[in-house]
Order: structure tokens, then sequence, then C-alpha cells
């Protein structure tokens, strides 16, 4: 077995553009439900949205800063329409309420009905809207090896992706780690624990909720972009099993802390790898056919997913003393 | 695509009109009988060989004439023109006529009115002649409905009940009439197809509920989401389809079966899984990110050892019944029954017995569950085996409902589900039954006033503005604050 | 200044629904039904400014109800009151904390996964730092947040709590939970503070010495409303004693006077409160009888309540 | 009614094997961390034991550590001299005993009546016999029964739990704060009633802030205070000595005693 | 140098690396029941070409990596990665055009060749140089489709499809003939597909469909058709009513009642069916039951394996720039196999390489300039037999 490539692979997936954008959507999640205790099943939509947000746009010819703008104000706009009805209803409700709102998102997109915006079920094709955020790369064309790491210097799944992509997961980081230990991320940490409690000391708790809300939101619609930015817009690729590897890396990373998000990303995206390289690697197929060892991957990645959440259930950087207090 | 799309909207009212409704029925049934007739052992050979065959030198110019009744317009005279020559041909007995060109290009097929069985005109003269695009191997074809004109030019021109017409439907067999709800009327939306499909919603909306009562009862004792529960649903067809079709078991026996190992999964499950999770006190959402990896390998198990096409638990078509305007299955009533008495049951045991009522208790606050002498973990062990037989039974019951189940025919159901049991209220038994079948009519229903491939939008639409009403769920109520 | 709002309560006049001279709160038919029976329905309450004034009444009276009410957790059938003037009805709870009414739950809420201290300075007010813009500053709010913690630490010495200040809350046991709780509550220095049953479950002792604290608030010009079922507490610092039975107010005047009404004590205070129980005489067919009338007198006055709720 | 007239056991009588013994009893919640450090506790047949001390001395840790709710990490819990240490709650009320928490002590989305039935889940056919006797004792629970315990007041909810554990008919009652929340008219009839309760023979633990009360009715007390036991004695030692009043009951009850005497005395 | 190229070709032993080929199949996920023959396509050019002798004297390579669906983008992301850093020089894939279109800027901007056996959306014609496929364009089988309705006399169509790039193209053209001819497209237009990931439309779409009276119906699925049929048939709709296309033509004799399909007819790219090619693909899977793009994937093997060795160099580029020319743009002797074609290019001669799904030589936008269609029809026993074919051009 051919070691050296792979853990060359597994160890690209730890600064991959994908493990940046699931970074950023689970910083994001991770105000929702980490600071707040909003129940967000629906990060996919808000990325979706930005996504649908910055591609449309830049295709109208918008530079790029206005698509990124569009983008983020159509997060904004989702969040404000999601929030103002729904986060007055208990937790579980809003859980549902999102991953319903998300589906539509992506029901809508793909429909037959938008063909010429969304481009329906088939999307948005990259080349149609990469060049502007490729052409502000300043690495220029072809491609460089950094040791083992060889990618194309600006187009499509390239170093400036990378720079970018993992710029701004610090900056989202920064500015968690901010909010953490303030005031106002303490008045979010008391909403998750008991809203009434926080209502009686006088902070407006429909309003934090809604900040919240909007800012993960808006972190998630920028996971979209960075996430399309290497691939395609496909509405298909946005939907539940997107929020749910979002919700898995930031349990998995340990929630409502400033590194869990980022570490839970680079952890499962090298894992699902390693499994699935490994796997193709050592399992001759006269003894499984090409689509069981797949498939037998999966087995594996599900299996192993169980076992790091129940030997470490508080995740990787979580706190093990939280968990003792019982909260049901 | 808009010009196209009235053109069709034209056709389809002209289809409503009331002047014409009668022989556009008449039209469509003799129609439809002689399809019948026609498709019979042998027929389509027979047809067939009369038929030119294109080749790579060789392209087909084609079409089928039939008087406004449905019988085919015999000897009816075309001319066709274009690179080729020019080509006469008539229309054969079953109203058929081909012509094999040897030149690409554009032909126009002109057909000879006065050739036109007695009292037949165009519905539409202003298509005579048409132009056909041809390529040399290819087939291409040419219609000229006959019937009445649309356009206002021949109001009267030849109506068909002039008597020399052959009366309709000779070939004998009623067509599709009786059997297939809706054509009573000339298409698009009407009551018959409302009850139809709000009878079909009914179904799924029940065993939509029995599917996912024990999400709901699993979530009420717990307070744990279990999104690996659409799996259940799937190992209950599965298993079905493996006791009818591997084992060729009779469809009932393999059922119990089916139902009776998916509820073992459940107590195995709990006793394997959640129990030594509940007893290390691991959090509600750790053990929800447990229940996500346990799905994605259920998926993939079932993907490994069945594949990942549609399994047929039974090989039969469904047999039918017509209850007043609605066709529906024996099976679908039969299920019906089934889960209708599987959710009574369920819903009894939960209200009236003690150990129902120890289920709610341990749901509110185990720890005082055991200090009343409650076992707990008992409970919570009877709970999942209970929660998944159902689930496995729904399972068995969907995959005959939908005809064929799958790997991931409980994952495409989950959201229905997590959306049907909270629509009732979390946690409550009928609260799950109540807000499937609104699900379950919203889901059947709603491509009466909205893009079908946006259905389930439609569906979750109404979940949020329910919330938005009753945030406590059609069932469920309101906390006490202080 | 005390003694100045004291001597005004002399002259008010001993009845359930009595004017006061410096009412900071005042209350006009608030009703609150939940199916066919009344919890609330209190047709005037006055509060006088500066005072600690003690709300009594038996168990299910609709003492909690009223607050979560007055405070804006539960929306009234109806009714009208206003704090300092304005009126509050239908403002939303958060709304009527920062307008200086602040109040606690019988049920503690502690926020069990933070840490006491954070517990605390949540309870604080002007906090800029509360504000998402002004939170990635912390120039901006390290020196209030400096006092906060002080004040913080100063309140949690006095409740018993310092030492357990960076130990999570939902570790905290019943009785250091309502400790928290009324601690919290008092982070903001509001104008008034509600206690709902404050001293349930506290030690004893430790009650006796935050008994002086609630009265230097009160000579600070806080005003006190708590409900209590410890006659000792409500005789020793309440200045005005307010009973609600069945949802309605049915007595109002100083401890020493209320506590004497035979309606009061019938109803409420039973005759045994200053009687060793340690008697075996207690255990007579007397004393069970006696008891049990008063009991059923209590229940029984919440029938009728219930009954007459039927009838129209 | 009739009037228990049968020799109390008290504090002086070791020769008696215990029933419920722990000794040297360490619990806690968080790894590491000891609530309980070494607390002893014996209850003989027919006992009424009071304990009181500090908040958050540890008295509802040993309660629920006594009861299997948290995991005693040394020391033995024996009842009738079986070892019983970390047995699981529902098999302890199998054998007879009773607990009430302090917080949490109803199911809130059951109603009244069904929280009762769930006190005689063990011993379904006894419902209806025991119901009626405990709507004697608290008639307002019985006009109410088909109301959710989640929706009702503070004392009402107590008086719901404390009947739920008398449900059960059992032989040996753990009550936490039984007290906390009534009115003081129920708080009496609370402490009368369990004394009466104990004297048909059930041994009785009582954890209680409404310490004076406590002690005048127990046969022994317990003093608590950190995780051991600071003092044990007879109900009435404990309630005149002058470390104990000062550091856990303080003077509160009797200075306003002696300053107002303007109470209608005992009949 | 294209003249060059022929005549130079000594035929093996030089110093090129080994041709590498990557296949990127949906092996899991939903539409991983259309894997196993893709593979089998594949694996059967593999052989057949090592067995000729391999490209430019070596064995061809093969790396299976996972494609997955749309629903779970990062898979395909993965393997593209994997079979990157073991320098494919070619790779195989995707089935579904999402999937191509998430991976297509990564794959095509390293200079691999990506040639699909199944992509059908119009979105994807002369998307890069290195894009190729072997899927005939939904023009030729819709068109054929449309016709093989319009000459059964049928007026008033119902399509019942899904709302994917698949089933939207490929009803898209037929609706356009059959409207052209004068037929009416009752149902199934714009708006009124249904949504892929959802099995319970079946009751609801069919009871749509009928209510237009159609007296033909067009299912347009993959392996959902399943689900679809027996609630047609139970609506007393007849097989002969029924209309099936190349994504669910497949032998239906283990799931469905006999009878059920008796009349159905459907349209499969391709010349008549090639028995044999049955049988060697069931030398490389014996569990294969459907044969659905195998003889596409097959040929992508067998252009890009010929391409090589016609530019004597296994780079992508090198192959890139000999993909049409193998395929018969530009003229050239017809041959039908790897070996064949291999002797016609040692010679100096230039080929067209007779593909087996009959897909014929790419055009500009590097998709095939025509194709054959097949028209098959069902008999009692729900199997399918060919009874005619028709040829088209873009
Ligand atoms: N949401 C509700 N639904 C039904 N009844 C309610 C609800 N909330 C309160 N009640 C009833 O209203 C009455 C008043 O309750 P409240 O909590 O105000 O009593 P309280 O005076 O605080 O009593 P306690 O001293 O026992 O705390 C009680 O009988 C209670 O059962
Ligand atoms: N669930 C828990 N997790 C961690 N620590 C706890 C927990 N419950 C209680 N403690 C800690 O254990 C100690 C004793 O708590 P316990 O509840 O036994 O006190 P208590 O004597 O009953 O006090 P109170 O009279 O206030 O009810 C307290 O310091 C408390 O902080
Ligand atoms: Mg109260
Ligand atoms: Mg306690």
């Amino acid at each position: 077995m051919d070691w050296e490539r792979i853990l060359t692979l597994v160890a690209g997936e730890l600064f991959a553009p994908t493990t940046a954008a699931y970074a950023l959507a689970a910083i994001g999640l991770n105000i929702h439900f980490g600071l707040t205790g909003l129940l967000n099943f629906g990060q996919a939509g808000f990325m979706l949205l930005g996504a649908y947000g910055f591609a449309v746009s830049t295709i109208a010819g918008y530079p790029i800063w206005l698509a990124v703008l569009v983008a983020v104000a159509c997060s904004v706009i989702f969040a404000l329409i999601l929030g103002i009805p729904t986060l007055k209803l208990r937790g579980d409700y809003l859980a549902i309420v999102t991953i319903a709102a998300a589906e539509i998102v992506r029901i809508v997109g793909r429909s037959t009905a938008l063909t010429d915006v969304t481009g329906a079920s088939s999307g948005l094709r990259g080349d149609s809207y990469k060049a502007t955020f490729q052409a502000l790369s300043p690495l220029g064309d072809g491609s460089t090896a950094l040791g083992p790491f060889s990618y194309s210097n600006s187009s499509s799944n390239s170093w400036w992706l990378r720079i970018v992509g993992w710029l701004l997961v610090a900056l989202a980081c920064v500015l968690v780690w901010r909010l953490l230990r303030s005031p106002w991320g303490r008045v979010l940490k008391g909403i998750r624990e008991d809203e009434d409690a926080v209502r009686s000391l006088g902070k407006n708790v429909y309003s934090y909720k809604m900040q919240a809300l909007v800012l993960g939101g808006v972190i998630g619609s920028i996971a979209g972009i960075i996430y399309v930015l290497p691939r395609a817009v496909q509405p298909d690729s946005m939907g539940r099993p997107m929020t749910f590897w979002v919700w898995t890396i930031l349990l998995l990373g340990g929630a409502a802390t400033v590194f869990g998000p980022v570490i839970g990303s680079m952890v499962f995206w090298a894992v699902l790898m390693l499994i699935k390289t490994v796997m193709r690697e050592v399992v001759p197929s006269t003894v499984l056919r090409a689509e069981q060892i797949e498939q037998f991957g999966w087995i594996i990645v599900g299996v192993t997913l169980m076992l790091l959440v129940i030997f470490r259930p508080q995740g990787m950087l979580g706190d093990k003393k939280e968990l003792a207090i019982n909260v049901r | 695509m808009t010009g196209r799309r009235s053109q069709v909207r034209r056709a389809t009212s002209m289809d409503r009109s009331p002047l014409t409704r009668a022989t556009v029925l008449a039209a469509l049934a003799a129609m439809l009988g002689l399809v019948l007739a026609t498709v019979g052992p042998g027929g389509t050979a027979a047809a067939q060989t009369v038929a030119c065959a294109p080749d790579s030198g060789t392209a087909c110019i084609t079409g089928t004439l039939r008087t406004s009744a449905g019988q085919p317009a015999v000897g009816v005279a075309l001319e066709v023109a274009g690179p080729g020559g020019e080509q006469q041909v008539t229309s054969g007995p079953d109203g058929r006529w081909s012509l094999p060109v040897t030149e690409a290009g554009q032909y126009t097929v002109t057909l000879d009115e006065a050739t036109l069985p007695a009292g037949e005109t165009l519905r539409d003269p202003a298509n005579n002649p048409r132009t056909v695009t041809v390529s040399l191997g290819g087939v291409a074809a040419a219609l000229f409905p006959l019937g009445t004109p649309t356009g206002p030019a021949a109001p009267s021109g030849g109506a068909t009940g002039d008597g020399d017409a052959p009366p309709p439907a000779t070939g004998g067999e009623p067509g599709l009439d009786n059997t297939v709800p809706g054509t009573a009327s000339g298409g698009g939306v009407n009551w018959d197809r409302v009850a139809q499909q709000a009878s079909a919603g009914l179904v799924f909306g029940t065993l939509l509920a029995l599917a996912s009562v024990g999400l709901s009862l699993i979530f009420g004792t717990t307070g744990l989401s279990n999104f690996a529960h659409g799996e259940q649903v799937s190992l209950g067809g599965i298993l079905a389809y493996v006791f009818t079709q591997l084992v060729g078991l009779p469809l009932l026996v393999s059922g119990a079966i089916a139902v009776a190992l998916a509820a073992a999964s459940g107590y195995l499950q709990d006793a394997a899984i959640w129990g030594p999770l509940r007893k290390r006190r691991v959090g509600m959402t750790q053990q929800l990110i447990v229940t996500i990896g346990l799905a994605v390998t259920l998926q993939y198990v079932f993907q490994f050892f069945f594949g990942a096409g549609s399994l047929r638990i039974v090989r039969s078509n469904p047999e039918t019944v017509a209850l007043g305007p609605i066709l529906i299955t024996q099976q679908s009533l039969i299920s019906l029954g089934i889960a209708a008495a599987a959710l009574g049951g369920v819903s009894y045991f939960l209200v009236a017995t003690r150990v129902g009522r120890a289920t709610r208790a341990v749901s509110d606050n185990p720890a005082l569950a055991a200090a009343s002498g409650i076992g707990v973990d008992g409970i919570v062990r009877m709970v999942w085996t209970i929660g998944a037989g159902l689930a496995g039974l729904g399972g068995v019951l969907m995959g005959l409902y939908l005809n064929a189940t799958a790997w991931n025919m409980g994952s495409t159901l989950l959201l229905l589900m997590f959306a049907a049991v909270t629509l009732g209220g979390l946690g409550t038994a009928f609260g799950a039954l109540a807000g499937s079948i609104v699900i379950g009519l919203v889901v059947e229903l709603s491509n009466l006033v909205i893009p079908s491939d946006m259905r389930y939008a439609g569906a979750l639409v109404i979940l949020i503005l329910v919330l938005l009403f009753r945030p406590q769920g059609i069932l469920g109520r309101a906390e006490r604050v202080g | 200044m005390s003694a100045e709002t004291l001597a005004a309560l002399q002259g008010v006049e001993r009845v359930p629904g009595s004017l006061k001279p410096d009412a900071i709160l005042v209350a006009d038919d608030v009703t609150r039904h939940f199916g066919g029976m009344t919890a609330v329905d209190v047709k005037h309450l006055e509060i006088q400014r500066g005072t600690i004034t003690a709300l009594i009444g038996p168990n299910g009276a609709g003492k909690t109800t009223l607050f979560n009410l007055l405070t804006g957790f539960d929306k009234p059938n109806s009714g009208t009151w206003s704090f300092e003037g304005r009126p509050l009805a239908g403002v939303p709870a958060a709304k009527v904390s920062r307008s200086g009414m602040v109040r606690t739950f019988q049920l503690t809420k502690a926020l069990s996964r933070m840490t006491v201290m954070e517990n605390m300075r949540l309870g604080a007010t002007e906090q800029p730092g509360e504000n998402l813009a002004r939170a990635l500053v912390p120039p901006i709010w390290r020196p209030r947040e400096r006092e906060i913690t002080a004040q913080a630490e100063e309140l949690l010495d006095r409740f018993r709590l310092l030492d357990k200040k960076d130990d999570f809350a939902g570790s905290l046991s019943g009785g250091q939970r309502k400790l928290l709780e009324m601690a919290r509550a008092l982070m903001s220095k509001p104008t008034m503070v509600m206690l709902d049953e404050p001293m349930a479950g506290v030690n004893p002792a430790l009650t006796q010495s935050l008994l002086s604290h609630i009265q230097a608030l009160r000579d600070q010009g806080t005003t006190v409303l708590f409900v209590e079922h410890d006659m000792h507490m409500v005789r020793h610092i309440s200045d005005w004693v307010a009973v609600m039975a069945e949802g309605r107010l049915v007595a109002e005047g100083p401890p020493s006077t209320v506590m004497t009404d035979p309606a009061v004590v019938d109803a409420y205070l039973g005759a045994h409160h200053d009687t060793d129980l340690g008697d075996d005489s207690v255990l007579s067919d007397e004393v069970a009888t006696r008891l049990e009338a008063e009991v059923a007198a209590e229940d029984e006055q919440a029938e009728r309540a219930a009954r007459l709720e039927e009838k129209p | 009614m009739t009037t228990a007239t049968q020799n109390t056991p008290t504090a002086g009588q070791p020769t008696r094997d215990p029933l419920l013994r722990a000794s040297g009893l360490v619990a806690g919640y968080l790894p590491g961390v000891n609530i309980l450090n070494g607390c002893d506790l014996d209850v003989y047949p027919g006992e009424l034991i009071g304990i009181i001390g500090p908040n958050g001395a540890g008295k509802s840790t040993l309660l629920k550590a006594l009861f299997g709710l948290v995991s005693v990490r040394s020391g033995t819990v024996t009842l009738k001299g079986e070892d019983i240490t970390n047995h699981r709650a529902d098999s302890l009320v199998h054998r007879g005993v009773g607990f009430v928490p302090q917080n949490d002590n109803v199911f809130p989305s059951l109603t009244i009546e069904e929280n009762l039935q769930m006190g005689s889940y063990q011993a379904p056919k006894r419902f209806a016999e025991r119901f009626e006797a405990i709507v004697d004792l608290f008639p307002t629970l019985g006009d109410r029964r088909k109301q959710r315990a989640g929706s009702l007041s503070g004392g009402e909810r107590q008086m719901v739990a404390m009947a739920r554990a008398l449900m059960m008919e059992p032989s040996v009652l753990l009550l936490d704060e039984p007290s906390a929340g009534l009115s003081p008219v129920r708080q009496d009839e609370t402490f009368i009633r369990t004394r009466k309760i104990n004297r048909t023979g059930v041994s009785i633990i009582m954890v209680e802030q409404n310490a004076r009360r406590c002690l005048q009715i127990c046969d022994r007390g317990y003093v608590l205070d950190q995780g051991r036991n600071a003092y044990t004695a007879t109900g009435r030692e404990l309630m005149h000595d002058p470390k104990v009043i000062e550091l856990y009951l303080g003077t509160l009850a009797a200075d306003v005693e002696s300053a107002g005497k303007d109470v209608p005395p005992l009949a | 140098d294209e003249d060059g190229s022929g005549t130079d070709t000594t035929g093996g032993g030089t110093d090129a690396q080994p041709l590498i080929v990557g296949s990127l199949l949906p092996q899991t996920g939903s539409l991983a029941f259309l894997g196993p023959p893709e593979i089998a396509g594949v694996d059967l050019a593999i052989q057949e070409i090592n067995e000729a002798g391999g490209v430019l004297g070596q064995d061809v390579e093969i790396v299976h990596a996972d494609s997955s669906d749309a629903d779970n983008a990062e898979v395909a992301t993965q393997s593209v990665a994997d079979l990157m850093s073991q320098d494919v020089q070619v790779v195989v894939g995707a089935a579904s055009s999402s999937v191509t279109l998430n991976v297509l800027d990564d794959i095509t901007g390293a200079e691999i060749v990506q040639i699909s056996p199944a992509n059908t959306a119009t979105a994807l014609s002369g998307a890069s140089p290195f894009y190729f496929r072997t899927a005939p364009s939904d023009l030729v089988q819709g068109a054929a489709l449309g016709n093989l309705i319009l000459q059964d006399g049928r007026a008033n169509v119902a399509f019942l499809v899904f709302n994917d790039d698949y089933g939207i193209t490929l009803r898209d053209v037929a609706k356009r003939t059959i409207e052209e001819a004068g037929g009416t497209v009752v149902y199934g237009n714009e708006g009124e597909e249904f949504d892929p990931a959802s099995d319970d439309v079946v009751a609801s779409a069919v009871t749509a469909a009928l209510s237009t009276n159609p007296d033909a119906i067009v299912v347009i699925a993959f392996d959902q058709t399943k689900l679809i049929v027996p609630a047609l048939a139970s609506a007393g709709v007849p097989g002969s009513m029924m209309y099936f296309v190349d994504g669910n033509l497949a032998d239906y004799s283990a799931d469905f009642e006999p009878g059920t399909l008796e009349g159905a007819k459907g349209t499969l790219p391709g010349k008549a069916a090639d028995e044999s090619f049955r049988e060697r693909l069931l030398e490389v899977n014996s569990g294969l039951t459907d044969f659905s793009y195998a003889a596409e994937s097959y040929d992508a093997v067998i252009l890009a394996a010929l391409a090589a060795v016609r530019g004597e160099g296994t780079d992508g580029p090198t192959i890139q720039e000999n993909m049409a020319a193998v395929s018969g743009a530009e003229g050239g002797e017809e041959c039908a196999s790897f070996a064949e074609c291999v002797d016609l290019l040692e010679a100096g001669d230039d080929i067209a390489y007779q593909a087996v799904s009959a897909a014929g030589p790419f055009n500009e936008d590097n998709d095939p300039s025509s194709a054959w269609v097949g028209i098959y029809t069902f008999g009692p026993d729900n199997k399918y037999t060919w009874t005619s074919e028709v040829f088209g051009e873009l």
C-alpha cells in the first residue's frame, strides 16, 4: 500500500477548501447552537442561499464585492423571514422549521420554474461565476507544488481559494473567540440555558436570538460561497446531508468552543478520506466488487462516527464538566 | 416556452368546452378501445411489419389517421413533397400511412381533404399542409387530427353526429372510462380527482403515522431525536422483501416476521447502544450524532447487501376496488385497517394501561419515575422495541403502498415523519397521527395547486404556518412559566 | 428616610385594596382564568414605595400567577397596572425588568451550564458589552465588567456562594439555587424586587443573616414585594402584609394586625404555628380534628371560588 | 383515627439492629469531587430521623445516595442487614423504600391522578383504596384529579409529591424538604402527619430546612456539614444546643416569638 | 503532425507512462444502481485492451472511485483528489450531470480527459475541451421517442418525468417533436415534474396524469419505474399505452406480474442489442440485470485508449487531441474493436471507431454527432425485444 500517497491525500484534506467551508458553516452553527441553543437544522439552506446569491449576481455581471454583499443580504433576509415567526417557538419546533425552510430553498431552487435564474436541478456551471474571484488572485496562472501538495494557483480548487478560505476561517474564529468571552456571548449562553430567566433579568431575548441567527447565517452564507468556488452550484449538494455533516462536525469538535468546529471539520474530512482510500487500497477487488468497497467504506465511516461520539461525547475540545450537568 | 404552454392550454380548454365534450369523450373511448384491441397478442407485430423501416439510406415519414370517433380513417390520400421528389400515399386499414424517402431535408405533407371519410374534417385546417424535417435513418411523423375545427372559421363544419360515422366504441371494450378516475371530465382539476388524491393522502398519512409514531414515542420517553428512525422503516420493508422474494414465504408470514425482527432490532439497539449511553449520561445532542452515524451505517449496510435499486416486496399488481368515485387498492384498504388497529392499540396502551402511563412518566422525569418504582430502563427498552416494531410495520405497509421499497425509503420519508410528529405536538402519539394525516393530505393534494416538483415545499410551508398559529403543535400544550 | 415611609403607612386603611400615599405599583381589575377556574381576580392593589410588603396566602391562592402577570410572563384576561406611573399591561417581560421591576421564580431557574459568577454578571444592567458591535471592542466594556464582578463578589459573599463562584450553577443544591436566584435579581439594583418564596429551602441561620440585607436594601430605597410562607420572616421584616385567597385580595395591614385577623388565622396560619409539635398531645384526636377543619376551610374556600366561576 | 401510644424507640437503644445503615459513605457527582466524605447514618425500626444542615451540606445527596440515584464511591448502605449499595432505585421501591425528592418531584405532563397512579406502580391493585385515603388527606387533589401537575402552584405540587410517596405504603420513607413551599397550616399538617405515619411503624428520614419543626418531631437528628456528620443527638438536644442554634438554626423564630405574644395559644 | 503520428507508430515499447484510467461512477447513493453496469463496461474494456497488448506496450491500469450523487457532493471531490494523486490521465464519469458539473473544473483544469458515459444535460455541451461524452445526445433519442409515439397514432401524451437533467432534457425534446407533429402533451409539462427524492409521489402523479385522458404515458425515470408501473397497472392502464426510455428500459420479468408491460415500447440508444456484448459483460460481473450505459462506458475507455495509441502518448493533452480523430470525426476506416482499430492505426490508417452504443463521431462540442436509437417492445414476460432502429443527427 502506498502510504505516502494516502497520507498526503489525508493531509491535503486538512486544509482543503471544502474543509474550510464546512469549518465556517460549523462556526456559524456554533453561534446558533453552541452559544444560543438554537436548534438550526437548516444551515445548508443558508449556505445554498449564499451560493446562489453570489453566483447569480456574478453571472448578472456584478463585481465580486457586490456579489458577496448580495449573498450576505440573502442570508440576512432568510434569517429574518425564518426568525421573525419562529424564534418564539420552543427549540424542537425551531429545528423542524429550519430544516423545512432549508428544504424549501433547495426545492424551489431546483424546480423548473426558476430555470433561468438557478439553472434548476443542473444548477449553475462553475466557470460561469468563478472568474471574478480568480481574477483577484495575485498568484497568477499555473500550479505550484509545496512539498507533496500540488494545486493550481488560482483556478477552481486552488491555493488562492485555500488562502482566502482559511483566512476567513481564522477571522471567524477570532470573531467567535471575542464574542464568546464578551457580555454579548454571555447573554446568548444564558438564553441557551433558560430563556425565561434571562428575560426576567431584562434582556430582550428575541432580539439576541435574532442577532445570533443572522450572524451565524451570514457566516453560513460565506461558507456557501467558499463551498461552491471549487465546484458548481448544485441545489442537491446543499441539502439535508450537508446540514447533518455540519452538525456532526460541530459536535465532533465540541460545541461552544472556539476551535471545535475547525478541528471537527479537519478530523471529519481527513478520516473520511483515510477510510475511503485505505479501503480502496487494501480490499482486493476479488473479495468485494468496487461498489461494495465504497459502501463498506461508508459503513466504517458511520461506525467510526458513532464510536467517536460514544467514547468522547464532549467532542474533541468540549468541556466534560458541562456534560455532567443534566439539562434534561 | 410560454408560447407553447399557452398553446397546450388552448387545447385543453377546448376539450373542456361543453360543445365538444361528448364528442371528445366518445372519441377517446373508442380510441382506447381500439388500442386495447390492436395490442392484443400479436397485434403489435402485425402493425409493425407494414411500416416502413428506416436504415442508413432511408427515412420514413409516417402518421396515423383517426376519425373523430377514434376509428381508423381508411383510404385518405396524402401527398409528400420534398428533396426526394413527390410521392403519394393512402392510409391503410389501420389508418396508418408511411412513406420511405431517401433524401434528408424538409418535406411538406398535404392531406387531400376530399378523401376524408364522410362527415370528417380537419380539426385544425390551418395545419394542412404541414412540414416535417427528415434525417436519414430516422422516422418523422405528421399528424392530422380530425374533428370539429378549433378556429371560428368552420363552426358547424362536419359535426360528428351525422349518422354516417360508425357508432362510437364498437370495439366493445369500455376503454378506461370505468377504471380511470377522473376520465369523466376533460382533465385538469375536478372533484373526482380531488377525492382520489384525498383518499391517497389519507392512506399515505396513516401509514406515515405508523412509521412515525415510534419516533414520537422515543423522543417522548428519552428526549432523543432519532435520525436513524428512517432506517428502521427501511428495515421493515427490506425484511419483508427478503422473506417474500428471497425466501419465498407468503406475504402475511413474511410481514409478521419482518415486524418481529424489526422490533427485535429496536430491543438490541437499546441494549447495545442507547442504554449504555444513557447510563453514561451522554447528552442528547451527542446521542443525536450517534443516530446520524447509525443511519449512515444502516443505509450502507442495506446497500451493501441488497443493492441500490428498488425492491418489490410482491410481484403482483395491486387489485383495486371502487368506492364511489374513488379507486383504491385492496392492499391499501387492508393496510389502512392494520394501521388503524396498530395505532389504536398504541393509543390505548399509552392512555389506559399502567405501563403506558409509566411510559409517559418516564418521559416527564426519569429520575422520579425510578423513585416511583418504575423500571426506567425496562420501559425505555420496551419503547424502543415497540417503536422499532411499528416502524417496521410502517415500512412493510409503506413498501406495499409505494409498490417497492429501497435502502433509502425511510430516509426520504424521515423529514416528513419529523414534520408530522412536530406538527402534532412532539412526544404525543395522537399528535403524530393527526400531524401525519395533515401532512399526507397536503403532500397528496398540493399538486392540485402548485407545481408538483414543489409539493414537499408546500407541505413544509403548511407546517410552518400551523406552528405559527399553534406554537405547541396541534395537540401539544403550552407550558406554565414560573 | 425609611422611618418616613413607614410612618406614611401608619395612616393607611387596613382594608384590602387600600390607597397608599406613595404607591410605586398600582394594579386594577387584574384577572386570570384557567379553564373554568379563576386564579387571580385582584380589584385594586397598591404597593407603597420604599417598603417591604409581604404577599401571603394559602397554596394555590394565585400569588405566583399574580407575579407572572405583573411582570409580563403571563397574559391576563383583563386588567391594567402601572409601575412608577407608567402603564405596564402588555409590556414584554424583559422591558418590565428593564424598567426596574425584577422578579425571581419560585421554581428556580438557574442557568445550569454557566458558572455562578456568569449567572451573577448576567443580572447586571448597563453593560455596554451586551451590544453586539461593542462586544468586539473589550476596552469599551472591561471597566464596567470589573465593577459588575466586584458587585457580584460582594453579593455572593453575603449569600454564602462565593466559594462556589466558578462552579456550574447546575451543580448547586436546592437551597443554593434559591440564593443564587435572589442574588442575581439584586445585581441589577432594581427599584422594586419581587421575590417568590425566596427563603423556602434556605437554611434558617442564613435566612436570618439575609434578612438584614433585605432591610438594608429597603433602607436604600428599594421596594420589596415578596411571597413567603415562613411567618417568622414575614413578621420580622415586613412593613406591610397583603393576603390573597382564591385569587382575591382579602386582607391588608401591618403584620401584627393581619396576623391576628381571625380569618387569616383560620384559613392560613392555623392554630399551631407557634406550638411545639414534638408534644405527643398534638397527635390527639382533638387536634387532628381541628387541623382537618382548618385545612377543610382552606379547601372549601378554593372550591367555592371554583364553583362561583362555573355558575355565571 | 387512632392514637399511637406504643413504645417509641429512642436514641439510647443501640442494642437493636438498625433497619437502614449507611457507613462511611463517599459519593459525588463529578469525577474526583466528593460531596459526601464519609457519612454515617443509622435508622432503627420505627424511628423518625431528622437531617438538618446548611445549604449545600450534602443532605439531598445523602438521600439520593441511599436511594441509589447517586453512585456511592465507597462505604456501604444496608437495609435490614442486606447490602443495597448502588442498587437501582426501582428495586429499592420494591423493598419498601419511598422517596420524595427536593426538586422536580412531580410528573408535569401527567394529571394528578396519574401521578398518584405512578406512586402505586408496583401495587396497582391497591390504587383505588389508597387513592380514597389520600384524597381524604388532600381534598384539593381529589377535586383537581384531572389537572396536569405541570400547571399546579408550588405548594400544590409539593402536596402531589408527598401524596405520591404515601401511595407506596413504604416501610422506610425518605423525605427531602417535604414542607417547603407549603402554607403554614399545611406545614403543620405535614409534620403532624409525618409523625403519625411514623407512629404506625414506618421509619422516616426527613431532610428539612424548617429545622425547628423538624427537630421538634424527630426522634433523633443529624446535623450534616460539608458531607460529614457534625452533630448527632435527639431532636430536643440539638434544638437547644447553643452551637447548633448559632450555626444552623438561627434565632429568628425565637426572637420573633418572644417579641410578639399576640398569637393565640394552643387550645 | 496529424499525418506523422499515424505513420510513425511502430507498435509499443515506447517509454511512455502506462495509461491509467480512473472511473468516477456512482457506487453509493441514490444513483448507485447505475454503477454496476457502467463499471462492468469499463472493466470489460480494460480487459479487452490488455488482452490485445495494452496501450503502447503497457497494460492499462484502472482505478475505481465513487462519485456518489449530488446529495453527497464531497464524495466526488475526494474521489477526484484520490484519482489525481494516482496520476490518472483519463477519468470515466460521472454518471450524473450534477456531479460532473461539480468536478469538471478540477479534472479538466488539470488537463485530464474526462469522458462521461451518461451525461445528457445540454448545459454540458462544450463545457471544456477536455470534457467528452459518449452518451448520445437526448436530441436523437427524444425525437425518436416522440416519433415512436406519433407513429402509434397517439396524440395526447402524458409524461411522468422526474425533475432532473436527464428527465427534463429528454422530455423537452420529445415534447417538441410531438407538438410539432400536431400532438399534445397533456401532462408532464413544465412544473409538472416530480422531485426524484420523494417516493410517495407516484399516487398523486398517476392520478393527475390520468385525469388528463392521455392515450400514451411516457415514463422517464430510472429505478423509480418499479414504483410507477404497478400504480399505472392497477389504475387500468394497459402496457401498450406505456413508453420507456434508456433510463428504465430493463428486464422487469422479476418485478412485475406477467403481462403488465405487454405491448409497452421503449427507446434505447445503440444499434440492435449486441448479444455478444452482453455476454461479455456478464463474464465481468455475472450479477448484472440492468445494462444501462454499459456500452457507453465501454466506448469511453476504448476511445481514450485508441487516442493514446494514435497520439503515442498517454498524457491528457495527447489523448484529448486525438479523441475526435479516433471517433471518426475526420473520417477513416471503420473498426469495431480495440484490437482491430490498433492494427489499423499501426498500419498508419485513420480510423473511425464504431461505438458499441452506435454513437457517431465527436462534434466540435465533444458530443457524439449522431446516434442510432433502437426501438424495443415488451412481451408478456415483461422482457423487451428489439423491433427496429432509427438514426438521428444533432
Ligand atoms: N397554567 C395553568 N393552568 C391551569 N391552572 C393553573 C395554571 N397556572 C396556575 N394554575 C392554578 O392557579 C392557581 C394559582 O396558582 P399560583 O401558582 O398562583 O398559586 P400560589 O399562590 O403561588 O401558590 P403556592 O403558594 O402554592 O405557590 C393554582 O390552583 C394553580 O393550580
Ligand atoms: N448534580 C450535581 N452535580 C454536581 N454537583 C452537585 C450536584 N448536585 C449538588 N451538587 C453539589 O453537592 C453539594 C451538596 O448538594 P446537596 O444538594 O446534597 O445539598 P443539600 O444539603 O441538600 O442543600 P440544600 O439544603 O440547599 O438543599 C453542593 O455543594 C452542590 O454544589
Ligand atoms: Mg407560588
Ligand atoms: Mg437539598
